[in-house]
């Protein structure tokens, strides 16, 4: 890893999400030299925890099998993993990056064939699942995770269990040496892709995230839906394992909020329509989704799902910020409690399950961006002339669904491209 | 730890054969304890709390609390304003806040407390004494005092409505604050967990112009503590106190229930844990005695 | 690669396929059987080692064949990637030992699994030709924009800064398309509260100072031509002149027209001057232009006026528009704040359904209409009356639950956009060659086989794999940018045209390089054809996905191949089988499954064919292998790039030499498709639909072959739908044509 | 005070909003909500409001400047604060319910007979006597305010509580005949009248 030859005709991408992928790929499939940049051990970013897409209803894992197959492909590409920017220094045309490498304890011998993981008892929380499941302290991220490598938790480093491990790789793939190292790589330009994260439900009180176990996030939610997930892709609630059939929906959990986030998160209207579909898919008739509103943003050519959802009388729609939680402490059920504004409705709810439809938060906290840009106070990087050849692309530029992230991160892999381009001399 | 002052607001309530003097007796004995000197705000007046509003317009409501400020801004400079009730504590805080915020409403407030001859610059910290335990003592501080801890009695934590928000305690969230629990724990005993009423409003000052509503809510908050096995319930709010407990009989025969729960406040507690006697901790001021905490207090 | 074949097969023992399988009878099969020419087995092949020892053989022994007997083709790509040489796999670890149990019994199956994936692997090396890159390949950095608006401006200029030269052809007489007719736009940066200035002119200013960006006003194009790298464009001028110009690749940003408010009379459009459409209403705030705003009847201050959301949209009524427009809400507030910015005491009340403000700047925006007391109303407007000079606004306000009017001076109708997509080839065919014209309708006048636009997907905008590939139309180099693709606002626009740029000038150095386009991006084969044999069926014209086939006047296909996508749907429609590429063939394919060992009939072992698409079914397998799901031994799976390339003859072949049963495993068909060949798979489903004449000619029972459509996350259901058919092999019993 | 009234509907003829914002304490605030319904949802005595919150400022959008005066809704506000810091969108709403509440009630349309209206008024002038209120005495004033024959009614049914707050000394029948107060009672007169007094010219002002 240390040995990242990078010119400052190199375009580096922070973020191997969707938006890094991509600016990475078309930047790279265009002739440009790339090296990507990504802190987890596996590439493909939030979207890899979908369990799918609106308003498709797909796969986002199909998709990301396209974009593995390019990223394979391509020798352009550099690819960082486990790796974070410690800073950024330079102007247009000549940066230096500070390039902070964790060990992963694992080297490129590794075949992905699982031995040290047999091996290993301890479990650690599950970051792909949320927590809401336990992995190996030697693992694969995800299925589909790449590079195809597994991964040693730090955490078991000088246990025997880490021993183990090592003894069990009949390909010396295991190193325990392994040591944090920094390393410096030029580029002409940057792009910062490093995406969103869901904002903390704790902070939202009145749902009762932190009292309440049958209050869950739409992120979690979607982990229960996969086939390979924590539940086996049944709607199992926390408290007692049952199958929850009824399903409240509750819009603009910390979003549109002076309290929480102030902006709207854009997604996560459709994110709920979509995973009413999963209700009806998992139940038929016998389920129910109840999605509580300010306004339905499903927005431009896509209302047509809308609407589609709509027709279906397994889902209602009430048109109210619900102002608490509390839970039915004889069966555990939460029970919304608030008003339908519509003609004004008092209403207390009991439901299986609660999701929060939570809002989306840009991964880098405002105030420490190892970069010089414009950040606006939503914690979104402005497009601004005073970033130089620093691009943002997708939600870390606005809170963006996925087809408008993909877009942004083209954009934003030309306005690299440009800056490379003039460095090379070689614009018209 | 050096003496402590402040400059203390005590309200109407807790005067002398008022509805919450029990309140200011055991304070009193409670900061004999730790120290702390309360310089009380000469000829410091109502606050018109948060029912004054009918008569009272907006800034008569205003000049009252800034009469109060600037009576204390004269006699205890520089010193914090505390208050130990609720409405007091929120209607300062809150026309300090509101002052600073619009230069016209002081330039107006100042102009009325000139025709008594006052000026206010509202610029000290306003309150409560909760405020002052946790943040100028801190749980360990006062844990240390503790001479005869409450064991064996377990006790729900009632916040109510004003001391929890709109401001409330720095570091606690508006639907689960958790600091009587642990002041509960620190003198000893043990809190109810899970008192899902612990913020739900008692019906305040409307508990006397619509008893029948308010009664309704207060059932909710007894009914609760009970459900969580408590012996007694503790308030840092006199309206909340007197509320909650003086209309049991009234709601025992509206509902037929058996409620004598008894409500003390945290500085009751405190007093008793920090060995005062029941005199002390004025626990004869309770129509609905906390027994458990005589029994302790009479050791 | 001139020099003849040498083929290496490179047995790898790692992964505990050494302690699962006979290496040495593997590597005798390789070298008798199949006739390697070299054959190495390796304890670790993808270790530095393992690869330098393949790299050696490549290098000093002439090797230039390379089947790799090892892991899944989507393991250790890297490792196994050498230039010049053609590469293919044997998936001995998740194709056998992953799937199958480690038991005695199950011990000589799993073995001869391993056998066939070796044949398999050399076989196909043996028919596999190093791809050279296509002969056709011109680069040409010209790039075509069609369209002068924000999304056209923004594409050539973003293009131009990046070194490449444009053209812009426009229809009307000037720059600037629909923004140019705004007053102001809403923000695009923070704090998101004021109108902003549109920006149209210093666009222009800065394309008429770009001696790299030609403009064509009051143009069309009347005929486009050719393929990425060599387009060739006639643009005609209203004058009716023509000039004939060169392009590496085109940028269709054609925009939309208003919604034709006609439609909307309950909304007393038409009745009264002042009943007007959004892009009206700017209109006179131009002429207003900032102070008071006047209404059309008689030219009165306007003192109240009425916003009308989503009118004629979001609605399934007959001639309305199913869809959001996505901007008009954003749009609305900005026209109210030209009232209140005016004179805040203009009444401005914007009646909505769901107010749609999205992101950090819209829903900043709307609370800077708030604070100008923009006043919102949740109502379902339902009749717009004139009356005595005035407009009486009948709704029903949804909060209050009760109808109710409003009396305004002025009302403003949120009416949608409707994409200038050109014309719907589905409706509209194309003209037989030599009797080729130009049509007004269109945009592009392309004269491609399959019609003169870009395919439509739905409410008349261009088609588009809109989640992932935004950009990825079905005409190789042409890129739709703007709202031809979807609704979109200006500041979108704008991004989706520096989007669409550089996609153009991805296709440009492509198309230069000779080199496949997305999703097979860098694939230097290409479909060669055998015009000898070929019967003019035009099934490879007709059905080829992105219409890169045209046919000249003989009916004979002409090959373009830079609007090839690789994906092999006209090999798989070829009857003749005259089609195919270097690296995909139909013997690479063929002889593969005629290189399986097919056991003796009384030996009870059956033989399954999976033709797996290599984009979703497969990796499912791969996946299943990796959770250790167990399938059939008997089957023998292929991966395709694109179940669209299955010719039948591989069907009817193996089922003539003895197999069993054939299932082929595809992508989800149909409007909301994930074939990322977009027809391949549903063409793929029509052909097997016909199947069943073939069986019963060979008097087969239908259930011997299975087409089904695959989701990459089926990981326990691919499996199962091998082991299905394994179970109607039982019932139905072996087929009769084992040798 | 109804001339008031009537200046104000003249001045204010199309814009209930306006007036609200001009007149009502926080009234600003007002066109800030996007109809979310949590203060509506939030309160404790919500199922008493004909029209809670956040429909009240919708009415006041709306125009329906009797309907929300003479309403008997803001006078349900218990001020807890659960609105106010629930709102997404930062309105103080227990300041507006007080606001509208006293400008009705200076408008004199607010509904007569509501005791939180009697009982604010009344403890109004029991603290503005002295500078500090007299519990006894507001008590009495309480259960009598809707006249002696539900007054001795009331009064016999706290008689119990009454009896419990003089056993524990937190009633003293004494003081009714006088109690606490402030020592500067003038000057505490001087600054209510003051203060009373720019608020009228204020409002005045608007009126005229």
């Amino acid at each position: 890893m240390a040995d990242v030859v990078a010119t400052n005709e190199t375009i580096l991408v922070v973020g191997a999400g969707i938006s890094g992928m991509t600016a990475a790929l078309e930047a790279a499939e265009t002739g440009k030299q790339v090296v990507l940049v990504e802190k987890n051990p596996a590439v493909g970013g939030r979207v890899s925890q979908l369990y799918k897409y609106f308003p498709k209803l797909c796969h986002p894992t199909c998709g990301l099998e396209i974009n593995l197959r390019r990223l394979k492909a391509n020798k352009n590409i550099r690819l960082m993993t486990m790796a974070e920017i410690v800073r950024i220094d330079g102007q247009p045309g000549d940066y230096t990056a500070e390039v902070r490498v964790t060990p992963r304890y694992v080297n490129d011998n590794c075949t992905a064939c699982g031995d040290c993981a047999k091996v290993v008892e301890t479990e650690f929380d599950d970051e792909y699942n949320y927590g809401l499941g336990q992995r190996k302290g030697a693992y694969l991220p995800h299925m589909m995770a790449y590079p195809q490598r597994y991964v040693l938790d730090p955490r078991l480093i000088g246990t025997a269990e880490a021993d183990k491990a090592k003894a069990a790789c009949k390909f010396e793939a295991i190193d325990l040496d392994m040591q944090e190292q920094t390393v410096q790589v030029k580029a002409g330009a940057v792009i910062w892709a490093t995406g969103w994260k869901p904002y903390d439900a704790n902070k939202i009180q009145p749902y009762g995230y932190d009292r309440i176990a049958n209050v869950i996030t739409s992120v979690e939610f979607e982990r229960l839906l996969d086939p390979r997930g924590p539940t086996g892709g049944q709607i199992l609630r926390p408290s007692d394992g049952k199958e929850a059939k009824d399903i409240a929906f509750i819009q603009c959990a910390g979003s549109r909020d002076r309290n929480h986030l102030k902006h709207c998160s854009r997604i996560c209207c459709m994110a709920t329509l979509k995973q009413t579909t999963y209700v009806r898919e998992r139940y038929g008739d016998d389920g129910k989704a109840s999605v509580y509103y300010i306004d339905i943003r499903a927005i431009d050519r896509i209302d047509d799902f809308y609407q589609k959802v709509k027709e279906d009388n397994t889902t209602h729609f009430i048109k109210s910020k619900v102002a608490s939680i509390t839970e039915n402490k004889s069966n555990g059920n939460p029970v919304l409690h608030g008003v339908d504004t519509e003609g004004y409705h008092r209403y207390s709810n009991e439901h299986d399950l609660v999701v929060l439809a939570i809002g989306m938060e840009p991964s880098v906290p405002k105030d420490t961006f190892p970069v010089s840009v414009v950040v606006n106070e939503h914690g979104f990087i402005e497009q601004d002339e005073s970033n130089g050849a620093i691009f943002a692309a997708g939600c870390a530029s606005d809170a963006l669904d996925v087809n408008r992230a993909v877009q942004n991160a083209t954009a934003a892999a030309l306005r690299a491209i440009q800056v490379v381009n003039r460095v090379a001399g070689t614009e018209g | 730890m050096a003496k402590k002052q402040y400059s203390f607001y005590p309200g109407c309530s807790s005067q002398k054969a008022a509805s919450s003097s029990n309140y200011l007796v055991s304070v009193q004995s409670m900061c004999d304890e730790l120290d702390i000197e309360l310089n009380e705000i000469p000829d410091w007046n109502c606050c018109a709390a948060s029912i004054g509003y009918a008569e009272g317009g907006e800034l008569p409501r205003l000049a009252l609390s800034a009469r109060n400020m600037a009576l204390s801004e004269q006699a205890n400079p520089g010193q914090d304003i505390v208050a130990t009730c609720a409405a007091c504590w929120l209607s300062t805080k809150e026309t300090q806040e509101r002052l600073h915020g619009d230069s016209d409403l002081m330039k107006e407030t100042n102009e009325a407390l000139a025709a008594a001859g006052l000026k206010v610059k509202a610029d000290q910290n306003v309150r409560h004494m909760v405020e002052v335990l946790i943040e100028d003592f801190g749980y360990d501080e006062l844990g240390k005092h503790v001479k005869k801890p409450l064991e064996g009695i377990k006790i729900a934590g009632y916040v109510g409505c004003q001391t929890n928000r709109p401001f409330g305690i720095v570091g606690e969230s508006y639907e689960n604050p958790k600091y009587l629990d642990k002041l509960v724990e620190t003198m000893g005993a043990e809190p109810v967990e899970k008192y899902d009423k612990k913020v739900q409003c008692c019906g305040g000052a409307l508990a006397f112009s619509e008893p029948e509503k308010s009664q309704a809510l207060i059932k909710d908050i007894i009914e609760a503590a009970y459900d969580g096995g408590a012996d007694m319930i503790v308030t840092p709010c006199p309206v909340c106190q007197m509320n909650v407990e003086v209309y049991q009989d009234h709601i025992n025969a509206k509902y037929n229930t058996k409620f004598k729960m008894p409500v003390v406040y945290y500085s009751t507690l405190m007093s008793v844990a920090y060995g005062k006697n029941a005199k002390e901790a004025a626990l004869d001021g309770h129509i609905v005695r906390a027994k458990k905490l005589e029994d302790i207090a009479n050791k | 690669m001139a020099d003849e074949m040498k083929i290496g097969a490179y047995i790898c023992k790692g992964c505990g396929l050494g302690e699962r399988l006979d290496i040495d009878s593997l590597k005798m099969i390789a070298e008798r059987e199949s006739k390697a020419n070299v054959v190495r087995e390796h304890e670790f092949l993808c270790n530095a080692d393992g690869v330098a020892m393949i790299q050696n053989d490549i290098d000093n022994e002439g090797v230039n064949r390379v089947a790799i007997c090892a892991c899944s083709r989507r393991a250790k790509t890297e490792a196994f990637s050498f230039d010049n040489v053609a590469i293919t796999r044997g998936n001995l670890r998740e194709g056998v030992i992953w799937v199958r149990p480690e038991t005695d019994e199950a011990q000589e199956t799993t073995q001869e699994m391993a056998a066939d994936y070796v044949r398999m692997a050399v076989t196909e090396a043996r028919y596999m030709t190093p791809p050279a890159g296509s002969k056709e390949a011109k680069y040409e950095k010209h790039i075509l924009v069609v369209g002068g608006g924000i999304s056209g401006m923004t594409a050539a200029i973003e293009a131009s800064k990046t070194g490449y030269p444009v053209t812009i052809v426009e229809k009307s007489g000037q720059l600037g398309g629909t923004v140019g007719h705004l007053h102001k736009r809403v923000p695009a940066k923070a704090p998101y509260a004021e109108p902003a200035d549109t920006g149209v002119a210093e666009l222009v200013a800065q394309i008429d100072a770009d001696a790299n960006i030609k403009v064509h006003l009051n143009a069309h194009l009347t005929r486009t031509s050719g393929a990425p790298g060599r387009f060739s464009a006639d643009i005609t001028t209203e004058s009716g002149s023509t000039t004939t110009e060169n392009f590496g690749a085109i940028i269709q940003a054609s925009g939309f027209k208003e919604y034709d408010a006609n439609q909307l009379p309950e909304f007393g459009y038409g009745k009264s001057p002042d009943v007007v459409t959004q892009l009206e209403l700017e209109k006179l705030a131009r002429q207003a232009n900032g102070g008071p705003i006047k209404r059309p009847s008689d030219g009165k201050e306007v003192g109240s006026v009425v916003f009308v959301q989503c009118a004629g949209q979001r609605s399934q009524k007959e001639g309305h528009l199913p869809y959001c427009s996505g901007h008009c809400c954003t749009t609305s507030i900005k026209q109210a704040m030209y009232f209140k910015d005016a004179n805040p005491d203009v009444d401005t009340n914007v009646i909505y359904t769901d107010l749609r403000t999205p992101g950090a700047g819209g829903e900043d925006f709307y609370r800077s209409g708030q604070r100008k007391k923009v006043t919102f109303t949740k109502g379902q407007v339902n009749e717009v009356v004139a009356e005595g000079g005035n407009l009486r606004v009948k709704f029903k306000d949804l909060i209050l639950n009760e109808d109710t009017e409003e009396v305004a001076d002025l009302v403003v109708l949120a009416t949608g956009m409707v994409p200038n997509a050109g014309v719907d080839i589905e409706q509209v065919g194309q003209d037989e060659p030599g009797q080729w014209a130009t049509n007004d309708e269109s945009v592009l006048n392309l004269d491609y086989r399959q019609g003169k636009d870009i395919p439509l997907l739905k409410n008349g905008f261009n088609d588009s794999h809109f989640i992932c590939f935004p950009y990825e139309t079905r005409r190789t180099g042409i890129y739709t940018s703007g709202p031809v693709r979807r609704p979109m606002d200006i500041h979108q626009a704008a991004e989706d045209a520096t989007g669409a740029a550089l996609k153009a000038i991805q296709a440009v150095e492509n198309a230069g390089k000779g080199r496949a386009a997305h999703p097979r991006s860098g694939d230097l084969s290409f479909p060669s054809f055998r015009k000898d044999g070929c019967t003019q069926c035009k099934r490879c014209t007709v059905e080829c996905p992105f219409g890169a086939i045209d046919e000249d006047e003989k009916r004979y296909p002409m090959f373009n191949e830079a609007r090839c996508r690789r994906c092999g749907t006209c090999m798989g429609a070829c009857p003749v089988r005259v089609i195919s590429f270097e690296n995909y063939s139909v013997d690479t394919v063929g002889q593969q499954i005629k290189a399986v060992d097919i056991p003796e009939e009384f030996d009870e072992k059956p033989r399954i064919l999976a033709l797996a698409c290599e984009n979703d079914a497969y990796p499912a397998l791969d996946m299943a292998s990796m959770n250790r799901v167990e399938y059939s031994a008997w089957v023998r799976v292929i991966p395709v790039r694109c179940l669209g390339s299955v010719n039948l003859i591989w069907v009817t072949d193996a089922l003539n030499s003895g197999y069993d049963g054939v299932v082929l495993l595809g992508c989800q068909k149909g409007e909301n498709y994930q074939c990322h060949f977009v027809k391949g798979s549903e063409i793929a489903h029509v052909r097997m639909s016909k199947v069943d004449d073939t069986l019963q000619s060979l008097s087969l029972e239908p259930e011997r072959v299975a087409t089904h459509e695959v989701a990459i996350t089926d990981i326990e259901r691919a499996p199962q739908l091998i082991n299905e058919m394994a179970e109607t092999i039982d019932k139905i019993g072996l087929s009769p044509f084992k040798f | 005070m109804s001339e008031l009234n009537t200046a104000m509907v003249e001045k204010y003829r199309n814009s209930f909003l306006k007036e609200v914002e001009a007149n009502v304490e926080e009234g600003d605030w007002v066109k800030m909500c996007m109809q979310c319904g949590v203060c509506s949802g939030s309160c404790p005595f919500g199922p008493h409001w004909a029209h809670p919150p956040q429909e009240i400022f919708m009415m006041i959008r709306a125009g329906k400047r009797e309907e929300v005066l003479t309403s008997d809704s803001m006078w349900m506000c218990t001020s807890c604060y659960n609105c106010v810091v629930r709102c997404p969108r930062e309105l103080p709403i227990t300041h507006i319910m007080h606001g509208l509440a006293n400008y009705a009630h200076r408008l004199g349309i607010a509904p007569k007979e509501q005791p939180t209206r009697k009982f604010a008024t009344l403890f109004w002038k029991n603290l503005a006597k002295k500078g500090r209120v007299n519990e006894l005495t507001l008590g009495l004033g309480l259960y009598f305010m809707n006249g002696i024959g539900p007054g001795i009614k009331t009064a016999l049914k706290m008689k119990n509580i009454g009896l419990g707050m003089m056993k524990t000394k937190r009633m003293n029948p004494m003081e009714i005949l006088g109690g606490h107060g402030c020592k500067d009672v003038s000057g505490l007169h001087a600054i209510l009248a003051k203060a009373r007094e720019i608020e009228d010219a204020k409002m005045k002002k608007f009126a005229g």
